[in-house]
């Protein structure tokens, strides 16, 4: 596997605040990551840098061999970055079909492939995207998401407010997107339950800091861990 | 009861107690008389617009309802004062009374119009109600004069002992006067439980029904109520000129007036204050020093406030006193 | 004889041609644990919205402890003991988490139009809030801005707002979603908590929360009542595993 | 002697700033060719701009000249409401007050102190009206802009036309701030009268009306066009263009009036201002000042209101515009008013003058 | 007939010197009240050409547009682009700051007459019809207007640079993470917008006029059109042109006494029936 991203002692925050502290981790190609944590220790805020919508203070982002730091935010997503926002941010003046085919890059994923993994939103394409149900808006998201091609999926609790049904599906194609598509994923989620068998890797984020950098597996053994990092143990 | 000694509640029930900063505010006006005793004309109708301004952020700053035609309750409240000095009722402070009353109305009513649709929409209808009230009045020039003006004001003094005089001294203590008053009025009303539901509107109107406020009912009342502000404030600008001309609706009136409060920084009832004594003064200033030009330096001391300073004037000020509280290592 | 705290007879809501709510006659007895599930897109936000007012039903009714309400504003639904939670959060971003709960406190106790006296004058609505806080463990961020906080604190947020009307009636709109899973189960607790009197309707995803909370089922698919039961009844169903399950559940 | 502080409010920017611009123009004229020294005191002038339409800032500009400035005499006042506002000051504070353009036929009574050097409406409205009565045109449509002054120029411009035994076919009057007159014109193209009587305000209106006028051929349909002169004065004109060939209008001066007073004027208008055409504003600025000299030299220098005052009722002198006075009674000036037509002049468009009606008192206060 | 067909001229009119603020208000969700400033360049331009260099009437309009798209681009690229994230209010007052700055400098560079401007002949004069008579001008306005109308509608509803416009006013920051280049489509398109004012401008002297007020002036029409064609609808803004223009025009001629309210009664009905704007959606919330 070769190194896709790398991240060396990253702090990140918002105009002068500070919420991640000392983040570094390495990612390969068709690599997978959970990232897990309580509720505000910074998951989101670090998807963000990636994306270069939150500020990175200092340390160093490297995707494919290239410094992000130099990178403005809306270039980061040709480079092959793919972001489903955990407010899902869905463009409400555009049709269902426009929001995914307003960046569509060329590639694996297509139109016919976004509604065939999600036929509810071929029912709704002339829906505008503010008309849409929560969990419409959740595969919308995913789909934009996915017809950029992406070499690295970034997933903020994709599973949220999916019927369970579909939650099962999108497992499988996660799966199935790292093992055989070859890309990469990082999955921030709640419920460390349900993705932890998924990944390689975790990451435990307490207060902006990394607790735990290590493989899923490990992880998902110590329910000492869990329990203390998570407060998870009783599932 | 444990829950509530945890907490310390002073931030929400102090938070409208009376700061140092505040009375020192309040300073300025009597320090002003005895600096500028040339000027009391202009300070007395920095005043005035203070109190128009005042009137415009209770409705957008507070209630979150953009307005460009506010000059209508202004110029209502002008007409309603001024008519009645040039029919034999001078008394400056029944002329207030009544502008009130008459302006408060024409808000209720108009207040439905305004309560529907969004931003744009709000604006176009505040801006159309009163320049519908400008081309009545334009028409109806037996009563109002017209553009020339309305003719023959007599104001008597004020509460029968105090003359308007050449140096405008009666026309400056009484209009900080009734600023002062109704400022003060302001101010209890935006820290009650109803100010704080007109920031919860302005923040999300679509939130406050599901908590059982009636959004149109407070909407309603608060534009009632700026409405009197504003004719109040109309009416003072016509006793103390002596004089009504068409100009009091004029939508240049209610443009500036907008630019004036978010100068300020609306939102806060201070920002309405100082946004006025800024604009004003440099207006003042800068047209004295050139008057053929001076509106460029306006228009670009506009510009440069924008962007060094968001949130007017106001904004600026929370900046440096961040900065400070930073620079000493207090913490608030 | 069942009294029911909420029901609908024949709602139907309309998007131009699309029919969202399909003929809903649903009967939310008073007391229940009501939970309402089916897949996405089925129409159970749009259920809520027509329940509360927030949208206007293009026929039927809705009826609340036996009155029709189904004309009234929502704030007067609010005011007969109504609540609701968003499933996208709608808060107030710059009022701090005391005052935002505060002023819903006002507005159920009636005193959110006084004018005269400062917030702080009303204590009882100020420290009721605490409370309310506290129950939530939200204490600690009370001072905070609503827009800095993190996106399950917001949730909680909420819920909270929601509670401080002391509903007699409670629409929860996916309550769970974004909450971390160990304090949603604080969640829920706190809301199991809540008086039995208190009738709760829940639309909820998580399986594992739903089959722990209620006590009645309703399945909406494609805008129709598609079945209702118990838990157990609902579990084993061949029909709502086929449409909205799946493996979700193993009895 | 201490110097002569000359305090004027005048519309230096906003939609009236041209007004401002010309009046200040000829007063500084009048001072430079007297080298700033006006019956032996030096003068100093100072301008305040009151942004045209806003009695309140030209009350306040008249205070401030007066407590602050500490001037002798007020002056300017482009428009009549800040001529109203601004009276009582003069009133009160006893200072004579020289009004260089506000029009309304009532500003003079509004204080003792007032003078008018420039003209009222009605006394350049009746000229035009007594004219055409005069001249084979029966029937004539009035145009005005719906406002006051409108108004009263409608009125005046009735009375004096149908006195003189013309018959008004039509009326109508245009939102004042009309960006278009296609729905008006039609209704005078179907009405067909002899003339059309125009008043709006001077700028753009005139523009779009000559404009809509030429575009819809009414002039070949026999309609002429007849206004008061201040449409079609200098500034304006060129912005009309050739359709303003052929308007007849009444006005006091004209860039053409044939006088030598006025070739010299002209001539150092032209020198001073290179870029500007002189108007009758700038010979009512030019005016007032040569009036505050007149009468300085027959007070002995004292400007003091009531002394001012009194030496200035009845003063006469020529202006570029012809003879002129101040009405003893009134206070009020009494000029010729002469009638024009709008021809090429050397490539350029100018007010020909063509016939007058001599030492008119303002016909508003009869 | 000549009535309703004068009205349809007149709305095109107001159209055409609106529509730069329908794509920089209405699409951009950008208050620049400086609309009329840009418009106001547009026509000095073409005047200045026009009169003092003697180019021909038609090639003097694209230049004024794209000396005012230029112009636009600079504060674009300097100023504008820093407010974005501003809150309405804040737009207004840095637009209304720049309108002050564009009146004394128009008044300083090119005095405060009304400017002169004569059409070329061929567009000069009406040709008339049994019933009707047509206005060349106003023709060609009518032709422009509507080759406008159909030229941004289609390039806002049709293609992918509309789509992603739209998509980066929602949420720029969402439209950087996949991939937008939000700063080129917002420059892009308020070049548009103040070329379309530029060229509005430059068409409107000749009915409208032309002086340092101008931009103060006109603002009232401006808003009346994007907030009664429901904004950010350049079709939305045909309709309400045409409607407003129609009515006024009819209004003042057969009930000249309220002419000057006509316009307004309008509107205010309009917006309270539609408060979206006649082709408005629901406010996104
Ligand atoms: N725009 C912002 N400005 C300032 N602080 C912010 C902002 N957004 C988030 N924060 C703060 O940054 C911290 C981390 O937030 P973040 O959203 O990254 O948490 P998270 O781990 O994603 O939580 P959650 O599980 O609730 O989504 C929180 O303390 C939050 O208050
Ligand atoms: N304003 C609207 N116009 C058109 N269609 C709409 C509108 N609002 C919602 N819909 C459609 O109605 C359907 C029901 O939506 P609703 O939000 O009620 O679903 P839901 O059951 O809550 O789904 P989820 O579990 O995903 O939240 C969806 O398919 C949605 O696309
Ligand atoms: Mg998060
Ligand atoms: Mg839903």
């Amino acid at each position: 596997m070769s190194e896709l991203l790398k991240l060396e002692n990253v702090r990140a925050g918002y105009g002068d605040a500070v919420v991640l502290e000392d983040i570094s981790f390495s990612l390969g190609e068709g690599d997978s990551l959970a990232l897990l944590g309580r509720n505000g220790m910074g998951k989101t805020t670090l998807l963000s840098t990636l994306m270069g919508a939150a500020r990175q203070h200092s340390g160093s982002l490297r995707f494919a061999g290239e410094d992000l730091a130099i990178v403005p935010a809306h270039a980061r997503a040709h480079r092959g970055l793919g972001w489903v926002p955990q407010e899902r941010d869905i463009f409400p003046s555009l049709t269902v079909e426009e929001n995914l085919t307003v960046v569509a890059t060329p590639g694996h994923w297509n139109l016919q492939r976004v509604y065939d993994m999600f036929p509810r939103l071929k029912e709704r394409r002339t829906n505008m995207g503010n008309e849409l149900s929560g969990g419409e808006q959740q595969m919308l998201a995913m789909g934009r998401a996915l017809m950029l091609n992406p070499k690295l999926l970034l997933l903020d609790e994709p599973l949220e407010g999916l019927a369970p049904l579909i939650v099962q599906e999108l497992l499988s194609i996660i799966r199935r997107l790292t093992e055989e598509g070859g890309m990469a994923v990082i999955l921030v989620e709640q419920h460390a339950r349900q993705i932890l068998p998924l990944t390689r890797q975790a990451l435990v984020l307490e207060r902006g800091r990394a607790v735990y950098c290590g493989d899923s597996e490990t992880l998902r053994a110590d329910r000492d861990l869990l329990d203390s990092w998570l407060g998870v143990a009783a599932h | 009861m444990q829950a509530t000694l945890a907490l310390d509640l002073a931030p929400i029930a102090r938070a409208d107690r009376w700061r140092p900063a505040e009375l020192a505010f309040w300073l300025i006006p009597v320090a002003a008389y005895f600096i500028f005793p040339e000027n009391l004309v202009l300070l007395t109708q920095i005043a005035i617009t203070a109190l128009f301004c005042l009137s415009l952020d209770l409705i957008l700053g507070y209630a979150g309802i953009v307005s460009l035609g506010h000059a209508a309750f202004f110029g209502l409240g002008a007409y309603a004062a001024g008519l009645l000095a040039a029919h034999g009722y001078g008394d400056p402070l029944i002329g207030l009374a009544v502008a009130a009353v008459v302006t408060a109305v024409l808000g209720y009513v108009t207040s439905f119009l305004v309560l529907r649709g969004a931003d744009l929409t709000r604006l176009m209808v505040t801006l159309g109600v009163s320049m519908m009230l400008y081309e009545i009045a334009n028409k109806l020039t037996d009563i109002t004069g017209g553009v020339d003006g309305l003719q023959g004001m007599e104001v008597l003094p004020v509460l029968g002992q105090f003359e308007f005089d050449l140096y405008g001294k009666t026309a400056y203590w009484y209009a900080v006067a009734v600023l002062f008053v109704l400022f003060w009025v302001a101010r209890k009303l935006v820290h009650s439980p109803f100010g704080l539901s007109l920031k919860g509107i302005r923040l999300n109107v679509g939130r406050m029904p599901a908590l059982g406020a009636p959004v149109n009912g407070r909407l309603s009342t608060v534009y009632t109520i700026g409405a009197a502000y504003a004719g109040i404030a109309g009416a003072l600008l016509a006793q103390t000129t002596q004089f009504v001309a068409l100009d009091v609706l004029a939508f240049n009136r209610s443009a500036e007036l907008l630019l004036i409060l978010v100068l300020g920084g609306s939102g806060s009832l201070y920002g309405a204050l100082l946004g006025t004594i800024v604009f004003m003064s440099a207006h003042h200033l800068l047209s004295d020093l050139n008057p053929q030009y001076w509106q460029f330096w306006l228009g670009a001391l506009l510009v440069v406030i924008v962007l060094f300073a968001r949130d007017g004037v106001m904004g600026g000020l929370r900046g440096v006193q961040r900065r400070l509280d930073a620079a000493f290592g207090r913490t608030k | 004889m069942t009294t029911y705290a909420l029901q609908t007879r024949n709602l139907v809501k309309k998007f131009g041609g699309f029919v969202a709510t399909n003929d809903v006659s649903l009967n939310v007895e008073a007391g229940a644990r009501h939970a309402l599930i089916g897949p996405n897109g089925a129409g159970k936000t749009t259920l809520i919205n027509l329940l509360t007012g927030f949208l206007e039903p293009t026929s039927g009714d809705v009826i609340l402890n036996g009155e029709p309400v189904t004309h009234l504003a929502q704030h007067q639904r609010v005011k007969r003991g109504l609540a609701r939670t968003f499933q996208i959060n709608r808060l107030f971003a710059d009022l701090t988490v005391l005052e935002s709960v505060t002023m819903a406190v006002n507005e159920r106790i009636g005193i959110g139009a006084r004018f005269w006296r400062p917030i702080g004058a009303y204590a009882e609505a100020v420290d009721e809030a605490a409370q309310l806080l506290a129950t939530l463990r939200l204490l600690d961020l009370a001072h905070e801005k609503t827009r800095n906080l993190a996106y399950g604190k917001q949730r909680l947020i909420e819920i909270a707002l929601a509670l401080a009307m002391k509903p007699r009636v409670l629409l929860l709109d996916e309550p769970a979603a974004g909450v971390p899973t160990s304090e949603s189960r604080e969640l829920f607790e706190t809301i199991a908590a809540l008086p039995r009197d208190v009738t709760i309707l829940l639309i909820e995803h998580d399986m594992d929360l739903v089959f722990r909370f209620a006590d009645q089922i309703s399945v909406l698919v494609s805008g129709a009542l598609l079945t209702g039961g118990t838990p157990d009844e609902i579990a084993v169903n061949p029909k709502v595993k086929e449409v909205y399950l799946g493996e979700a559940i193993s009895v | 002697a201490e110097p002569l502080k000359v305090g004027m409010v005048l519309p230096m920017s906003g939609p009236f700033a041209a007004y401002g611009k010309q009046i200040e123009n000829g007063a500084r004229l009048y001072l430079k060719q007297n080298n700033d020294t006006l019956a032996g005191r030096k003068v100093e002038l100072i301008i305040k701009d009151d942004t045209g339409v806003a009695p309140e800032i030209s009350k306040r500009a008249a205070q401030e000249l007066v407590v602050k400035d500490k001037v002798d005499i007020l002056a300017g006042f482009g428009l009549t409401p800040s001529a109203f506002a601004a009276a009582p000051v003069s009133k009160e504070a006893k200072k004579p007050m020289i009004v260089m353009n506000a029009a309304a036929s009532a500003v003079t009574t509004k204080s003792d102190y007032i003078l008018r050097v420039s003209h009222t409406l009605p006394q350049i409205t009746a000229p035009v009206a007594e004219w055409a009565a005069k001249n084979k045109i029966r029937k004539v449509y009035t145009l005005v802009a719906d406002y006051g002054p409108g108004q009263d120029a409608e009125a005046q411009f009735k009375k004096t036309f149908t006195a003189a035994g013309g018959e008004i076919v039509g009326e109508v009057r245009t939102p004042v701030k009309n960006p278009d007159f296609a729905p008006f014109l039609q209704k005078i193209k179907d009405v067909k009268p002899d003339a059309v009587f125009l008043f709006v305000p001077p700028g753009e209106q005139t523009v779009a009306f000559m404009k809509g006028f030429a575009e819809r051929d009414l002039a070949k349909a026999g309609i002429r066009v007849i206004a008061t002169g201040d449409l079609t004065e200098e500034d304006i004109l060129d912005a009309v263009g050739d359709n303003a060939l052929g308007i007849v209008n009444s006005l006091q001066y004209s860039e053409v009036h044939d006088s030598p007073e006025n070739k010299a004027y002209v001539q150092a208008y032209y020198k001073a201002y290179p870029k500007d055409r002189p108007n009758y504003m700038s010979v009512s600025g030019y005016d007032g000042m040569q009036l505050i000299a007149k009468t300085l030299e027959k007070t002995g220098g004292d400007a003091s209101g009531d002394k001012f005052v009194a030496a200035a009722k009845g003063m006469s002198w020529v202006s570029p515009r012809g003879k002129i006075a101040i009405d003893a009674q009134t206070r009020d000036i009494v000029q010729t008013i002469y009638i024009r037509k709008v021809e090429k002049v050397a490539g350029k468009l100018q007010n020909v003058e063509f016939d007058k009606i001599a030492d008119l008192r303002d016909p508003g206060k009869q | 007939m000549t009535v309703i067909f004068d009205g349809i001229a007149s709305g095109m009119l107001l159209f055409l010197i609106s529509v730069g603020l329908s794509v920089t208000l209405g699409l951009m969700n950008f208050v620049n009240l400086a609309h009329g400033a840009f418009a106001m360049l547009g026509g000095y331009v073409c005047v200045t050409l026009l009169n003092r260099a003697g180019v021909p009437f038609l090639a003097s309009l694209p230049v004024a547009a794209l000396a005012t798209a230029l112009a636009g681009v600079v504060l674009e690229r300097t100023l504008y682009r820093r407010l974005y994230a501003a809150t309405h209010l804040d737009q207004v007052l840095f637009s209304i700051g720049l309108v002050f700055m564009s009146i004394a400098g128009a008044h300083y560079f090119f005095g405060a007459q009304q400017q002169p401007m004569v059409l070329p002949e061929f567009l000069q004069g009406q040709f008339n019809l049994p019933g009707l008579d047509i206005g060349i001008y106003r023709l060609f306005l009518v032709v422009l207007s509507l080759a406008i109308a159909y030229g941004l509608n289609r390039l806002v509803r049709g293609t992918r640079f509309g789509a992603q416009l739209r998509a980066a006013v929602d949420n720029p920051r969402a439209a950087r993470g996949v991939g937008i280049n939000v700063e080129r489509i917002f420059t892009l398109t308020f070049a548009l917008g103040t070329a379309l004012a530029g060229l509005g401008g430059a068409l409107g002297v000749e009915m409208l006029g032309l002086d340092p007020s101008f931009p103060v002036k006109y603002i009232v029409y401006f808003l009346i059109v994007v907030a009664v064609g429901g904004s950010g609808n350049i079709m939305g803004s045909l309709v309400a042109s045409l409607i407003l223009g129609v009515v006024d025009v009819a209004g003042k001629y057969y009930v000249p006494q309220i002419g000057a309210f006509v316009i307004y009664a309008v509107m205010v009905v309009m917006l309270i029936v539609r408060p979206q704007g006649l082709f408005g959606r629901r406010a996104a919330r």
